[in-house]
């Protein structure tokens, strides 16, 4: 059974907070430095959904510094799960859905990597996914829930959950397993040096990660004044104790979207999709080659993906707000 | 199969079809593609108060003509909503009981109604490993089902090879009895027709068969045997008035074709 | 034991809830319409926490319109406890901690009706109220929390909780029963006619208790328009289908206070402290009297309290967007 | 009791002792009245990194001169704050473990450090019934703690009428035994003098008298037998510029006087 199925003991939990420096401090690094924060084998939780606010540059980062044999989770998985397993970061994936959408069909690198047992991929419902992570963000070693009963999902994990009568009514639950990572990479619109971060639109399971997690890296369009911060308390989500690292990466989720900033790009999601089409490993190697390690830089990352293409899609993106 | 002889696609008129289902004042907790084009439909046609949840986090947004989102989790899912809120806050609405119908596509469903998207063989060792479950489990457990997909004997089974999201289970009672009191597979659309489910035992029944296809046609087309209601309801077809909203909806053909 | 310290079997809180018409209707009316829908001896949740965004009007309502042997819960019960007590609206109250504030010590009125068992006063910690709310709020039959063990507090409410040791790790944890009001009572800034509303500020247990609740009733400093609504989607905290009724009320929870609006009127609280100072009961009914019998109408009721109090606290309210 | 000859109000003492047992970088977990003043006192003075978290649901806020809130849950306390959030998730912070100190007043505490806020006399028919626990049994529950008071016989009792926020029960190990493995009463702050726990037993014990304080003061002024430090720390008397600060907060003595 993996480390993060099993339940750690809540003084464990505890005694990981507390030793944090939760001081108010400044913690601005580069993605390198950043992706030096996470160690082989550990647990990284990566925020967004889908195609959204996927924290794609510090995933850039822990692909070019040669992560391996970390578990991946996400409320549902798209291409950063097959670049993750293609370039031999992951051999773990915990999730409720995995392909890259589905205009584009079933992934074939994930079919090759599971099929072949090369990965392993946990399958979880996307609800008992989020409670999972918000078992873990309240202290709590589990969370019941309604879900799951009755199907071969539910079974498929048995060993995981347990399935208990409710005390109070003797209703079947099944009690589901705090997920405590031991990272979460989220990608927000802004936030300060702190780490106190606002994050606008669909939010997904973002906060519970967060406070889940034993260290946050934070990665944002842009770094803003601890000042505009306490001007709007409220729209503060995540609170700079729970952060570990920042890093300014703007248009950072590139070829995904950042909601408000920019739609996905679709013409290099059509590009991806057709690469991975024939011999999807081979394609999605190469396109690790072109994309991840040729690059000297993010931006260098970006102009291959092309001016126009992000151009369209901030376009696109900022139309949230023309109405 | 052979496409009904019309000038509609197989996906458009399983869009209007079950548009045709939904009611007004309903919350629909509705999957891309299909279901969101019938719930939109439904709301442009007979339902206006019909609400629309989206698994991204969204309640009640209008969709822009010809910019569907690729997902339920993309900021076209926002437009003009009335909330957007955490996944597994806006997932909590159907533990919680405030959502009427779920609607989503599928894989493969058996004669109960469970629905696979998660293995096509043994699950330890599976000729295709598919995407998975999403919020497919958590709605098919904790509402009333709407299924809309294909009509084909691969997907139409027997017996699912794994029950990604369940609906009767084994039938009868047997949902209930698994801790599934509540929800269930109501309805099934499909391009020949749209069937429920025995009050009794749970099996699949066809109620209607669509515009111009036969008994025959339907059986041909399912693996196992399908109950046929004794009166059959007589199913009209798609009007232009409803292609007309799909096509505007939809012009790419993104989920139409 | 009452009522809402049993939790409802799952399928009754499923049945109360589709069967309100959730569509997307206006649902405007009057203070007396909505204090129509409360009826005696049902449990109603009261928002905001001590002096803040405390639904003061519907109070002011539900009080003219002489209910009876109403249940009230809240995270913090402040002055609406003794007016409730007092005028015979409520006789049990649940609740983390009851008096005016502490600056002004210990109520004489609580003293009153619970030491002569006149009301039932049930005690729980403040984290526990809020996690049965919340478990109220999630469809589920109760919430695990590692609070209120090996004291008398807990002890005092065992006959409602369960202690239980964790599947996953052995550890005690109190299993606290959902809370599900038959109604809450909740003040906000703004929302539109169907319900969806905005909070400024501190929403204390406010949106736990409306996701709780089997109906909402929602007083508002002002109804702006949907269309407003829809321009911030990520700012509704509430949305339309949870919500049976929508009354505007400016200055909605005078003495107490509104987020951003008005502080809390200093001057009549330390009035209203006085009045209660000598014979507690006799002061409160008078006060009763004087500020929810007489009056003919709000706008009344704001008169008495006086223009230039009002202007006062409404200048050090709007403060807080000052900086 | 006897205010100690010095040009400053029990409450001023309460407050600048306990500001010193405060650490740069601390989350503290406050109340309003004296631990509110200590924790601000403390930021100003050697603690500029540290930070005040409020029940009412406030991360990091400024406190405004001459603007002390009422409660800690009114808008004063988000003044220029890092974060607002609901009650519940702030006190959900106390059981993540992010909390390094609760701080908070006492009405009635024992030689276990166990805390009464709920009744005088018994429970079920109470000699006066207090107001009751707020999140006083959860800070209590979930993080170590200190307690500010003032030192009286009626206040410091053998055992408390009811524990209301557990400190160390029983003493020895009955905390942990009780389900609490975690936090526990850390030091009571008072008028006379600065007390923890005994490692072991779990008997108050004072750590140091506050200026011009004898021994027999402290023990005339409480209700059970005190334990005394073999070497007790030497305590230095307010100093002005700790003053000036909790008067620059405080103009109107609302918690001071």
């Amino acid at each position: 059974m993996t480390s993060e199925a099993l339940v750690a003991p809540y003084q464990d939990l505890r005694r990981d907070t507390l030793l944090r420096d939760r001081g108010l401090r400044e913690k601005v690094m580069s993605l390198e430095a950043a992706a030096q924060l996470v160690r082989d084998g550990e647990h990284v939780a990566i925020g967004g959904c889908t195609l959204s606010r996927t924290p794609m540059a510090m995933i850039w980062a822990l692909i070019r510094a040669k992560k391996r044999n970390l578990t991946i989770s996400r409320s549902i998985t798209s291409t950063e799960g097959d670049l993750l397993l293609a370039s031999g970061v992951s051999n773990h994936v915990i999730t409720s859905w995995f392909s890259q959408g589905i205009v584009w069909g079933v992934s074939k690198v994930m079919r090759h990597y599971t099929e072949r047992k090369l990965a392993r991929f946990d399958e979880w419902s996307h609800m008992s996914i989020g409670l999972r992570y918000r078992a873990g963000a309240m202290g709590l070693p589990f969370m019941p829930s309604r879900s799951m009963l009755g199907s071969d999902l539910g079974e498929r994990v048995a060993d995981q959950t347990k399935i208990m009568a409710c005390p109070f009514t003797g209703e079947p639950l099944t009690l589901l397993p705090a997920l405590n990572p031991d990272l979460a990479l989220i990608h927000v619109q802004r936030c300060d040096a702190f780490g106190n971060a606002q994050l606008d639109g669909l939010q997904f399971m973002d906060i519970d990660i967060a406070m889940a997690a034993k260290r946050v890296i934070l990665t944002t369009e842009r770094i803003i004044s601890n000042e505009q911060i306490r001007r709007l308390p409220d729209a503060t989500r995540i609170p700079f104790f729970a952060v570990e690292a920042v890093v300014e990466v703007p248009i950072g989720c590139a070829p995904h979207e950042c909601y408000g900033a920019y739609e996905p790009f679709f013409v290099a999601l059509d590009d991806y999709a057709k690469r991975v089409s024939g011999d999807a490993v081979a394609g999605c190697r190469q396109y690790l080659e072109d994309y991840y390690y040729a690059p000297k830089s993010w931006p260098e990352y970006l102009s291959r993906i092309g001016m126009e293409t992000m151009l369209d899609a901030c376009r696109r993106g900022r139309s949230v707000y023309n109405d | 199969m052979t496409e009904p002889a019309a000038s509609y696609t197989a996906s458009e008129l399983l869009a209007v079809m079950a548009s045709r289902l939904l009611r007004d004042g309903q919350i629909v907790f509705a999957g891309v593609g299909v279901p969101l084009l019938a719930a939109t439909l439904a709301q442009r046609n007979h339902a206006p108060h019909l609400t629309i949840l989206f698994e991204g986090g969204t309640i009640g947004p209008f969709i822009v003509p010809g910019e569907l989102p690729p997902s339920t989790n993309e900021q076209r899912c926002t437009r003009r909503a009335n909330m957007v809120l955490p996944i597994t806050d806006v997932l909590l609405l159907l533990q919680r009981g405030y959502v009427d119908v779920g609607f989503m596509g599928g894989a493969q469903i058996d004669r109960f109604g469970n629905l696979n998207s998660s293995f096509i063989g043994q699950a330890d060792n599976p000729k295709i490993r598919l995407p998975g479950s999403g919020g497919g489990n958590d709605i098919s457990s904790l509402t009333d089902m709407i299924v809309a997909m294909k009509h084909e004997k691969r997907r139409f089974v027997e017996k699912v090879d794994f029950i990604t999201s369940p609906g009767w289970i084994n039938g009868g009672g047997t949902r209930a009895e698994r801790g599934l009191p509540q929800g269930g597979m109501w309805r099934v659309v499909t391009d020949l027709a749209i069937m429920g489910f025995d009050a009794e035992s749970r099996e699949m029944t066809v109620l209607g068969l669509n515009p111009g296809v036969s008994r025959e046609q339907v059986e041909d087309n399912t693996g196992f045997r399908l109950l046929f209601e004794a009166r059959l309801e007589k199913i009209e077809p798609p009007r232009q008035q409803e292609l007309a909203v799909l096509r505007q909806l939809d012009p790419e053909r993104l989920y139409t074709a």
